[in-house]
């Protein structure tokens, strides 16, 4: 006869606590961002859009090796100047669509040329925008600048 | 309980099972694999676990390969079967393990490799409509491609 | 019964229902596609569709050298992506014989288990919405992950898909103060679970939902191959980090937290539990990591002998497992995942059947799946 | 015609009202979940997004009416309509104060019970008309919810109605005027089961089983887009309304209260209940149907019964 009675109540009883959890909650501050107005600043490693510092670059081709979806693309010509014999880039593109943003081209750089920038709002409008983008033009996120924070300095060495 | 022990124990229970004893596996005859999971499963060894199976193409036979496992003695076991490649077919261990169900069906789905008395062999998960069996290393599609290689790697690399 | 169905008159025949659940459903937990028959309300067969999340991840590996392929593991259970790394970089150590240091050990291990809290947290807080719990304990346990993922942020600068373990190594060194950051997460993580309990375990709407729903006995547990939580709320005490430790497993002290019946509830119950168990390993480990080097260079090309290795990790969702056969060259000859879900799902007709379409959602939820290591 | 135009400003006012209050209740429970669940909320269009239910009615205003194929077009058209109306109609009762009522009938409290009932109608018809096993489902869960907590509910009000003497909801305000029926004990009970009642009435956590997001989508609502998905939205909101009114006015004295004028006391009290369900709505699971249906059955009626037999013997005592 008793036991349904305290079963109801126990019962009623874990509801009112799970609502003290709640209100307790409607009064705490909320840990979301109002976040088109403030932005979350990225971390230091924050692996984004791949980027090129174009003087550093040695063509080692590592990148274009160890790139597990093949995603970035290179090709170089030989000049002569100064009767020196000198490598050059014709092509470096980087195809936003088939990248993982692994980092793995980043960690195998051995004159950390190529790096991931902080970029993180990297929508665009046409699928075109990011079949390959020209990892030597400088401008290259000169529309996605505007939309993110703390973006480094560009620095061309 | 070790590898040679526990097929010199085949080996007196169902002789001419065993075909070949590789460093981590056993390779036994395609006849006598249901016997050898029965008696595998339901004697003291006590390989309650039917963990994995899958197959390796080898281009000249398809090995199918059983990972079991018994809580008991801790210890993990590889049955090999191989497969001639005219003739991909091997009974089901569904009615020992109803772990074999979807594993066997996979290996179905992937390597076509027919299993005899299997209660629902469909593909799981390629389109039903499909004929191809994509993890076999003859498998080739125009619309595969292995890994887009960088016209530029070729070149330099 | 029988005499009931042939007394019916034509006019008055039912029929059964299919209902297609998913591919597209809110509480599929992704792409998975439930063929359910129904009787009125209830189940009376599931067939489930699997294959809309396929990306043939094992033909891709076979067509990757063995350090590209760990960026692709991270999409195996999106959910703990480091344990992923870490089962498919254990498996090739150990066909390489390759060493590495006490102290890659050491992150590994805290790396881990911080990815099963935030793994595990995830999964009940999508069971608490399955049942219809709005989403505030969901909030509540994104909230609580979204600590970890911080960490491994600046661990590793990804939030999702970690690519942070390496054959030999890991990408980066702790970063400086992460002590005190850990440390602090498990303090916040301990009152934070009481929270839990409050407002989950042991409501009472939550409990008549999840208790005696979607029983699992033992028998059909291991013959299904069913791992992981599902499997040790069965009663069945059973982890392979305490039953064949790999990494350092055995320098620490934990226990195994096992259910009693194997209902949903115990389900759900094991997993909180576990992340108790993970944060006392963390806690231990996080004092105790010793000096050296835990990067590994990448540009190494890995060629093992040839030979083949099967290793199982613990999971978040069950036992891992990795068979790698090599041919001697830089690129794997076969790489077969055994994914946990895959097995686990399996055994879903079986518990459904005969229970109505909230308790079969309820079910699907306690399993917990992740598609993306079901289809691979 | 004077009274004619009075009628219709009458009309115009309680129109002006459901909206304004639906609109208003929309951006507060977003907000009220948010701040549970510790989030934000709507925070783009106005003062901490106030302007976001104006926005959405444009949106949704502005969407197209998808017809799904194979829809029962006559009953998939009419079941908005029969959602609306009887929660609009039911408002005529509603005494926002002494003078402010569209119209004191003296079956007030029976009026608004019986037309709010026809609710489901319209439910069960989204549900057929689809065209969708889901919305079948949902419109079939809808029915043999709403049907049995109908009982409870009645019940409770019957007490009220016992005790007052009186079914009209203005002098069931009046007769509160030396206490709140809340104060006294079997009035309180039967509060409290009102309120479970109501909450399964409209069709709110944990009783939502006819929408139940996590296994049937959308429910009976799946299929419908644009406006008509509005009008489901605003008459569930205007339901919410008023099953919170006519609680204020049964058991917590209406409008009255000291200070402040009576309009505001009785939106106080209204809105205060509408907080409590939110905070329910945020913080519970949802029941299964068939543990809803035995809760309704071997619960609510019997104890209802139970509390009406006794106070009325005490009554008559």
């Amino acid at each position: 006869m008793f036991r349904p009675i305290k079963v109801f109540f126990l019962s009623a009883l874990s509801l009112l606590i799970g609502m003290k959890v709640t209100i307790k909650n409607l009064f705490s501050p909320p840990v979301t961002l109002d976040y088109p107005n403030k932005k979350q600043p990225m971390k230091k490693n924050f692996r984004g859009m791949v980027d090129l510092k174009p003087p550093a670059c040695v063509i080692c081709y590592q990148c274009i090796k160890i790139c597990p979806t093949a995603a970035l693309f290179l090709s170089h010509k030989t000049v002569e100047q100064d009767a020196k014999k000198k490598n050059e880039i014709t092509k470096f593109t980087f195809n936003a669509e088939l990248c993982c943003f692994c980092g793995l081209c980043e960690e195998v750089c051995p004159t950390d040329a190529i790096y991931l920038n902080q970029m993180y709002e990297v929508s665009v409008f046409s699928h075109d925008d990011l079949l390959s983008i020209d990892l030597m033009d400088p401008k290259k996120y000169k529309h996605l600048d505007d939309r993110t924070v703390n973006q480094p300095e560009p620095n061309p060495q | 309980m070790d590898l040679p022990h526990l097929v010199q124990k085949l080996n007196e229970r169902i002789p001419g099972a065993v075909v070949e004893q590789q460093p981590s596996a056993v390779v036994i005859k395609r006849e006598s694999l249901l016997p050898v999971a029965a008696f595998l499963k339901d004697t003291e060894l006590s390989f309650a676990n039917l963990h994995c199976v899958t197959a390796v193409d080898r281009k000249d036979k398809i090995e199918m390969v059983y990972h079991l496992y018994s809580f008991l003695h801790r210890w993990m076991l590889t049955l090999k079967v191989f497969l001639p490649n005219d003739d991909l077919t091997i009974e089901s261990l569904c009615g020992l393990w109803r772990s074999a169900d979807w594993l066997e069906r996979e290996t179905f789905d992937l390597f076509g490799v027919k299993f005899l008395h299997h209660p629902d062999l469909r593909r799981i998960m390629n389109p039903d409509e499909w004929t191809d069996y994509p993890l076999r290393k003859n498998f080739d599609r125009p619309d595969f491609i292995r890994l887009p290689q960088s016209e530029g790697l070729k070149a330099g690399g | 019964m029988e005499q009931v169905e042939q007394n019916k008159s034509p006019e008055l025949r039912s029929e059964e229902l299919v209902v297609n659940m998913g591919p597209q459903h809110p509480s599929t937990h992704g792409v998975l596609y439930l063929e359910l028959r129904l009787d009125g309300e209830i189940v009376v067969d599931c067939r489930p569709h699997l294959g809309y999340l396929h990306r043939s991840i094992e033909k891709i590996a076979e067509n990757r050298t063995y350090i590209q392929f760990v960026p692709f593991t991270d999409r195996l259970d999106y959910l703990a992506s480091m344990n992923n790394n870490l089962g498919y970089v254990l498996a090739v150590e150990k066909l390489l014989g390759l060493p590495v240091n006490e102290r890659v050990q050491y992150i590994r291990t805290i790396i881990v288990e911080l990815n099963r809290v935030g793994s595990h947290l995830v999964s009940i807080g999508t069971f608490a919405q399955d049942l219809g719990a709005y989403a505030t304990p969901l909030f509540y346990c994104f909230r609580d992950r979204e600590k970890i993922v911080e960490l491994f942020d600046e661990l590793c600068g990804s939030r999702l898909t970690y690519n942070y373990m390496r054959i030999g190594g890991v990408q980066n060194d702790l970063p400086p103060g992460v002590d005190k950051i850990i440390k602090d997460f498990i303090q916040y993580e301990r009152k934070k679970l009481d929270e839990y309990n409050e407002l989950l375990t042991y409501n009472a709407i939550f409990l008549s939902r999840t208790k005696k729903v979607g029983i699992l006995s033992k028998e059909t547990a291991i013959n299904y191959g069913v791992t992981g939580p599902c499997l040790r709320a069965t009663g069945f005490k059973w982890d392979l980090r305490k039953e064949e430790p790999y990494l350092i497993y055995d320098r620490f002290k934990f226990d195994i937290p096992v259910g009693t019946m194997g209902d949903s509830w115990d389900r759900y119950k094991v997993r909180l539990e576990e992340i108790q168990e993970s944060l006392k390993i963390i806690e231990q480990a996080i004092g105790a990591v010793p000096e050296g080097n835990p990067v590994a260079k990448v540009n190494k090309v890995y060629k093992p002998a040839a030979g083949e290795v099967y290793l199982r990790t613990e999971n978040p969702r069950g036992e891992l497992g990795f068979y790698i056969v090599s041919d001697g060259t830089t690129k794997p000859y076969r790489n077969k995942i055994r994914s946990p879900s895959f097995s686990n799902l399996s055994v879903l007709p079986e518990l459904i059947r005969g229970l109505n379409v909230s308790d079969a959602v309820c079910v699907l939820g306690s399993i917990d799946i992740v598609m993306g290591e079901i289809d691979r | 015609m004077p009274g004619m135009g009075l009628l219709l400003l009458k009309g115009m006012a309680v129109l002006g009202f459901i909206s304004t209050s639906a609109m208003f209740l929309i951006w507060w429970e977003r907000k009220v979940s948010a701040l549970i669940q510790n989030r934000m909320g709507p925070m783009a269009t106005g003062w901490h997004g106030s302007l976001q239910s104006v926005a959405d009615s444009i949106k949704l205003l502005l969407k197209e009416n998808i017809v799904p194929a194979g829809a029962d077009k006559l009953i998939w058209w009419l079941a908005p309509f029969f959602v609306v109306f009887p929660s609009v109609s039911a408002f005529v009762t509603i005494p926002f104060s002494e003078k402010l009522v569209p119209r004191d009938l003296n079956v007030g409290i029976l009026f608004v019970t019986s037309i709010t009932s026809v609710c489901v109608l319209g439910i069960f018809m989204a549900g057929w008309g689809s065209n969708n096993k889901y919305s079948l489902l949902g419109g079939m869960r809808s029915a043999a919810q709403i049907i049995s907590y109908e009982v409870p509910l009645l019940l409770s009000i019957v007490l009220v109605v016992m005790q007052t003497g009186t079914l009209s909801m203005v002098e069931i305000v009046r007769a509160q005027a030396h206490g709140w029926f809340l104060l006294r004990p079997h009035l309180a009970l039967a509060f409290v089961i009102y309120l479970i009642s109501a909450t399964a009435e409209v069709n709110r956590v944990p009783f939502d089983i006819p929408e139940a997001e996590s296994e049937l989508g959308a429910g009976y609502h799946t299929e419908y887009s644009g406006m008509k998905f509005a009008m489901f939205f605003v008459a569930e909101y205007t339901n919410l309304f008023i099953i919170s009114a006519v609680a204020a006015t049964l058991f917590l004295g209406g409008w009255q209260g000291p200070l402040l004028p009576p309009v505001v006391w009785f939106l106080l009290k209204a809105y205060g209940i509408i907080f409590l369900l939110m905070w329910v709505r945020w913080t519970l699971p949802r029941v299964r149907m068939d543990q809803m249906m035995a809760f309704a059955w071997k619960v609510l009626t019997p104890v209802s019964l139970a509390n009406l037999l006794l106070s009325g013997w005490l009554m008559l005592r």
